[in-house]
């Protein structure tokens, strides 16, 4: 459940020559690392879309994590002429550089997720980590902890960016809530990592009534280790990604172990509308896409699982 | 224990150093007492629900760790282990929820592709002369390829049940406590690997050859230790135990994903060397290396209890690591 | 400097743990002789010198060199002071090449500081040339003979200039005619001026170059001789501390009975590099019988030995064990028919040195010794304490490390390892190299025995007289072929040399 | 190069073991062009721009390379350059952007870090007798820790101009392209690096000692060379190119974050032994290592130009590794 508005001024040029819907076009895509399910899912809703596009071919390159390795990505993708470049930033400055210099032979690029600097990019689509944060900050304040309280706090891997976003947006809402987090550990995105700090946590702070994980995987490790003390049910559980696979938090809001969890949207089926919108219908791109995030609560886990889902 | 057939004879300082693990463990065990957090009157960290996910925490870089000692003490080493673990969570999933594997059968195969994982890394590395570290380091790679290959790139979640679809509920055990709910199950798989280690390592003629293997290969060879079937057989054990683990892990965390693991053999490597034992091959124990996973595991508890900043924390990981390793090169002989 | 000595040691003591290496042990060194320093193993005669060479650091006592009293912080220290060790274990960088090896830690320097490469070679070469060695310096250390590469480590103390020069066993891998070479130029450097110290077990080579001897019993000092007035049994007596008996027993040949062992037209196609592998072997060694292996460096016995317990390469013809054509592929295929083998080189083939005497020896049996795969404990203290005391190993205690074996001993705990399995056929690569004369007297006493009890044994060795002295039969390798059988009966050590060296024997 | 004094007597075999790597990349090389795409008549692989690329992407793992062959020569192993690197390159952006050091002392002062963690980590190694591995394993957590706690945790980026909070413009080249934009300037660093480390390889005594400590090292302590001393220094060249590397990482991404550089130790590692270094110690050269970056940087290169899978890529990967290992054992002697 995403909507597209329309930010930002008139986008840069279209390519030149559109070939329209007689031409093919070779997309490459370079991911920043698919070990992450969010990305994983990028990739999958990417090659789904693409599917209904018999003009395009996507190529995918996984960069593991490492801003130069994306960087080669990249450069081998301008070897290979490749007619659009999807790129999912591993980190936004390092790669402004490179993104540029493809922009500048005249390579549309569509930026997803995490934003690059300046301007040389055809369009930036993606949700915005701190507005999720405040949800989900406005979500306990609200439901949770109506008449204030205490929260304890799974962060991401220490030093990435969005560890920092979603831990600012989520003080901004509570802040003067009369809600504080009394305690806050990393957790490295990691299931295990958020059951191994849960387990301490529930030691220092037995009476904890809400955690905030900054993903649905450390939510889902902290709701183990309180299962391990009985303590699930007393507890309440708040995720941030809400992916609509299996092991995601869909799924974990709809089998009642999360309260909740907000979609962090993938921006993959969009990319692909977009490219088309490019290539093939010739238009141009809006600069920002700024995809909105939802709450995804057991009322609407199971109908939003189906409808990302189709099948 | 073992050592006490190659290392030097009873000495007050050489048994200081021979179970320099188990001081270990206990200077660190009391440091945790000391620097333990409490609450309404309780040490936080001796409460008895603590001290268990210490060791739930630890068991399958324990159970890995017990195969990484077989490896090192012939003067090997195991790099895939953490991926063998992912590949074998992956594995459970798979089985048991797309491929509605029922529960035996299901533990059976994955254990057996872990061990024949690592009788191939040891076929490797004995016939062609290839060093464990590179095998293993490619071995590496290709578990995790096939792991994000088996699983399409996503982690498998596991749903209990009896319908198609669902893993049964037996498997769920891996994540309870048992003698109510006190002890992780986890944490008892671990200490029956351990114990039928060390019974084994201790007394065997297999782990004979193991020591004389990692002491010196060649005087091994011509005294008639089957040099090359007992290395891939170690490397075998040590592909089956990070199997097992993977297992755990899977159980555990109700999910199987093709990343789980990474680095685990990092920490596996240190609990051994932590252990007593040594890189070189030929000395050290399984012993040794069950203090030292525990004496990491408390480590990383109370750091956590007292939520020490995560750098700082990395930064005390590492000189505990060198302290025990400098104990070891302060040992006599 | 008082009548020109060279070296003083006063008061030395060194201690392992337990173990007194060295009790109070004087010594002088004077400039222009040739020092015998005589012992059985382990009585301290390698950690003295090693003192004196600045690879023991600490101890007890007073080093005075030319006069002045130094503490030496390691051997580069000593060498800077003119002291240049040969040490008892080959020393040397496989990887390097022999120039590389020699001028290892003193590289010559160009202008620019960098490595002089050329000025290396000549050096060596103009070396080589003075020693009456003939290698190519650029040649790999790791490639040659340990019998080469003991000339190596010669070369090498030479190339030192030292004014001292301690020689720690340094023939026992050579064979007559390099040890004649030597000799030579040890009598140059001794009428330069040099001081030698000169250990060694083998008491014919005392005999022709020392002048003194000092006996060390046990760490320490309990006689010196001038050795134009000492008779061997003198040496021996002092060395033991009691009479000793015939260095060779004579085992009647009576015993003698049908072949264990039958080689055929051996030979092996595929060369390892650097080795001189079988080209045509034909002998037979009967029941009760010890057959020797004579040859000069590089005539195939090390590997005619490997190829029939089954480490080398493979290999055509036919070999009978009791009849049967046998053709082991490992040695552990080897040892369950019967066949044992003693390697050459204990340091890297035999022993796993920081591993204690008791796993050290069992090794080949473990799987004897367990019940259902466990090890009995009893059954292994049992067998162990069995060879200490049959070989009589000089040892702190079973679990001790090897590595604080003196040579001789550590020799033993192989020997030992394979006496344990039982064998019908024995075979020794040089298994008394650097061993007492005790020991070896001990070591011959227990061929006789195992002989007797209807063991066949075949006996690679360098010491001809070794080889007179044990054997029945000795059988003549060169280049990898059997060249000549000659029984003992007749033929002494003059022949073997020349039948070796590749002359027509006359019988 | 250097081996022809470490191989055995040249012979046919021995020849084509030697120039191993050499063979290899040709090898590599020559699938690279026929496995090429082309786009409009033009092979992709061949393109000068491509070939740049690749050395390029290779600069900094061939130059942490380069000191990790030092290090592996003497039978060490140094896991710490990945993180070193990362300490590097956040240490280049925090002095330069936010201390506003100018270039020269900024520069000298990371390099003069990078040298000093690795002597001291040399000194742990030698003077402790702890084993390289551990050391250097420990000395990654804490390198990573420091570089976290000096970065503040977060990527620092790198602006250029001359206002303070800016990095002097000059730095920007580490990014830039000469020679009419075509060769890019890390290639040139690591050219220049490597050729020096040739040099030095074969014309220093110092380097026969490291020799000598790989292949025997009692011998060459009795021999009077300074085992220590030659030990530490070589830690000291691993952590001092390490930086290096880190310096140009942060020059090329204009932004230091402190997990730059993770795993690029294996990469070196890698290429270290794909040039036919033994991981034992005592044999090999860096003209080997230089062939083995270019080796994997070339498949890299060609896997990604045909958009391989990259899990199959993994999987390749971990073979050509495993296959060129395997030839060293073949290796005579
Ligand atoms: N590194 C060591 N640690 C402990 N004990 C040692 C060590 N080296 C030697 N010893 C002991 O010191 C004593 C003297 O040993 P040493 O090697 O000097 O004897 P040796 O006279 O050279 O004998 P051999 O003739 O066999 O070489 C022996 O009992 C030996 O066990
Ligand atoms: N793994 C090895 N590689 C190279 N050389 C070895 C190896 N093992 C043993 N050698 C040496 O190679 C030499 C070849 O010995 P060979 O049998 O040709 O001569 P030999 O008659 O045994 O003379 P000696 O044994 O006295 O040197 C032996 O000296 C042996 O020490
Ligand atoms: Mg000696
Ligand atoms: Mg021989």
């Amino acid at each position: 459940g995403t909507t597209s508005e329309n930010r930002g001024g008139a986008s840069a040029s279209a390519p030149a020559q559109c070939k329209g819907a007689s031409g093919k076009y070779v997309i490459g895509m370079s991911q920043a690392n698919v070990a992450e399910p969010y990305r994983q899912r990028m990739d999958d809703d990417i090659r789904a879309a693409a599917k209904a596009v018999p003009q395009f071919e996507v190529r995918f390159a996984d960069a593991q994590q490492d801003n130069s390795r994306q960087v080669s990505d990249v450069e081998n993708f301008i070897t290979q002429k490749v007619d659009l470049l999807i790129i999912s930033p591993n980190e936004a400055k390092p790669l402004t550089q490179v993104v540029k210099s493809a922009y500048d032979k005249g390579i549309p690029v569509l930026v997803l997720d995490r934003k690059v600097e300046g301007d040389a990019y055809t369009s930036w689509i993606g949700a915005d980590n701190v507005e999720i944060g405040r949800k989900a900050g406005e979500y306990v304040a609200t439901k949770l902890l109506p008449n204030g309280g205490k929260v304890a706090e799974i962060r991401g891997l220490a030093g990435s960016t969005p560890a920092k976003e979603r831990g600012d947006g989520f003080r901004e809402a509570i802040k003067g809530k009369n809600i504080d987090i009394v305690v806050s550990q990393d957790g490295d995105w990691l299931r295990e990592k958020g059951q191994e700090k849960a387990d301490a946590i529930l030691k220092s702070n037995p009476d904890i009534p809400v955690i905030y994980a900054h993903n649905d995987p450390m939510a889902e490790g902290a709701y183990l280790a309180a299962k391990a003390v009985g303590k699930q049910d007393s507890i309440k559980f708040i995720g941030i990604d809400g992916l609509p696979i299996p092991s995601g938090g869909l799924k974990a809001v709809e089998a009642g172990r999360l309260a909740a969890t907000f979609i962090y949207p993938t921006a993959g089926k969009e990319a692909v509308d977009s490219a088309k919108k490019l290539l093939i219908d010739c238009q141009q791109l809006p600069k920002t896409q700024t995809l909105q995030t939802q709450q995804i609560t057991k009322e609407n886990a199971t109908e939003t699982y189906n409808k990302a889902n189709p099948n | 224990m073992t050592t006490d057939f190659v290392a030097t004879r009873p000495s007050a300082a050489s048994v200081v150093f021979r179970f320099q693990s188990l001081f270990g463990l206990v200077a660190v065990f009391i440091a945790a007492v000391v620097f333990s957090p409490s609450r309404d009157g309780e040490l936080l960290f001796l409460s008895s629900g603590n001290l268990f996910n210490v060791v739930r925490a630890m068991s399958e870089i324990g159970i890995i760790a017990v195969g990484m000692t077989f490896v090192i003490l012939i003067g090997g080493i195991d790099l895939s282990v953490g991926a063998v673990l992912g590949l074998a969570a992956v594995g459970s999933a798979v089985l048991l929820v797309e491929n509605d594997f029922s529960l035996v059968p299901a533990v059976l195969l994955v254990l057996l592709v872990g061990l024949v994982f690592g009788l191939l890394q040891g076929i490797a590395t004995t016939l062609f002369k290839i060093q464990a570290f590179i095998v293993t380091l490619a071995g590496l790679q290709i578990a995790r390829g096939l792991a994000r290959i088996w699983s399409g790139g996503q982690g498998v979640a596991i749903a209990y049940g009896s319908d198609p679809g669902e893993a049964p509920v037996a498997f769920s055990l891996l994540g309870e406590r048992t003698f109510n709910g006190l002890v992780p199950i986890p944490a008892l798989i671990f200490i029956v690997v351990a114990a039928l280690a060390i019974l084994f390592l201790r007394g065997s003629a297999f782990s004979r050859h193991v020591y004389a293997i990692g002491g010196n290969e060649q005087a091994a060879r011509l005294s008639g230790v089957p040099v090359t079937r007992v290395k891939v057989i170690v490397f075998g054990i040590s592909g089956f135990l990070a199997a097992l683990a993977g297992i755990i892990h899977a159980g555990q965390l109700n999910q199987g994903s093709p990343n789980d693991g990474s680095t685990y053999e990092l920490d596996a490597i240190a609990a051994v060397v932590v252990g007593g034992t040594s890189l070189s091959g030929g000395r050290g124990s399984v012993v040794g290396t069950v203090a030292g996973a525990l004496l990491l595991g408390v480590l990383n508890n109370i750091l956590a209890l007292n939520s020490v900043d995560t750098n700082v924390q990395l930064l005390i990981k590492g000189l505990v690591i060198v302290v025990a390793a400098g104990l070891q090169g302060l040992r006599p002989s | 400097m008082d009548d020109g000595v060279l070296v003083r040691l006063a008061g030395i003591s060194k201690s392992y743990g337990g173990v007194k290496a060295c009790r109070d042990v004087d010594f002088t060194l004077r400039a222009g002789e040739v020092h015998a320093l005589l012992g059985e193993n382990g009585a301290g005669k390698s950690t003295l010198m090693r003192v004196l060479s600045g690879d023991i650091t600490d101890y007890q006592g007073v080093v005075v060199v030319a006069g002045a009293e130094v503490h030496f912080h390691g051997p580069a220290d000593a060498q800077r002071s003119g002291i240049a060790m040969i040490h008892q274990e080959l020393d040397l960088v496989p990887g390097l090449s022999v120039a590389e090896n020699i001028f290892l830690g003193r590289e010559p320097r160009t202008r620019l500081r960098t490595l002089d490469r050329r000025a290396m070679l000549r050096l060596t070469r103009e070396l080589l040339h003075r020693t009456g060695i003939d290698l190519d310096p650029r040649r790999p250390v790791g490639s040659l003979r340990t019998g080469e590469q003991q000339l190596v480590t010669i070369a090498k103390a030479l190339s030192l200039d030292a004014r001292v020069l301690i020689m720690d066993e340094p023939t026992s891998a050579l064979t007559a005619a390099e040890v004649d070479r030597m000799f030579t130029v040890i009598g140059e450097l001794r009428r330069n001026g040099a001081g030698i110290v000169y250990i060694s077990h083998r008491m014919d080579e005392i005999g022709r170059i020392a002048s003194r001897a000092t006996v060390l019993r046990n760490g320490a000092v309990v006689a010196s001789f001038d050795v134009r007035k000492m008779t061997a049994t003198q040496a021996a007596e002092a060395m033991i501390g009691r009479p000793v008996q015939a260095l060779f027993s004579t085992h009647d040949d009576a015993a003698l009975g049908e072949p264990v062992l039958a080689v055929r037209d051996l030979v092996v196609t595929r060369q390892r590099p650097g080795r001189r592998e079988p080209a045509g072997i034909s002998l037979t060694v009967r029941r009760g019988e010890i057959v020797g292996l004579a040859g000069l460096l590089g005539s195939g016995r090390t590997e005619l030995l490997e190829t029939l317990f089954g480490a080398g390469r493979s290999w055509q013809g036919s070999v009978l064990l009791h009849g049967k054509p046998i053709r082991p592929r490992t040695p552990r295929q080897a040892l369950r028919l019967g066949i044992a083998f003693v390697p050459e080189d204990r340091r890297s083939l035999g022993l796993a040195l920081d591993h204690s005497v008791l796993a050290n020896t069992v090794l080949s049996i473990v799987d004897r010794l367990s019940v259902l795969g466990m090890v009995s404990r009893q059954r292994e203290q049992a067998s162990v304490a069995r060879i200490v005391r049959e070989l009589q190993v000089k040892l702190a205690s079973v679990r001790s490390p090897v590595s604080t074996l003196s040579g001789g001993n550590q020799q033993k705990v192989v020997f030992g390892r394979m006496l344990l399995t039982s064998p019908s056929v024995l075979l020794l690569d040089e298994p008394t190299r650097g061993v007492d004369v005790g020991a070896k007297a001990e070591i011959y006493q227990l061929l006789g025995q195992l002989a007797a009890s209807g063991v066949g044994v075949l006996l690679a060795s360098s010491e001809l007289a070794e080889l007179v002295g044990v054997c029945d039969r000795v059988i003549v390798l060169r280049g990898g072929r059997t060249v000549a059988e000659l029984p003992t009966a007749q033929a002494g050590e003059a022949e073997l040399l020349a039948a070796s060296m590749g002359e027509v024997v006359p019988l």
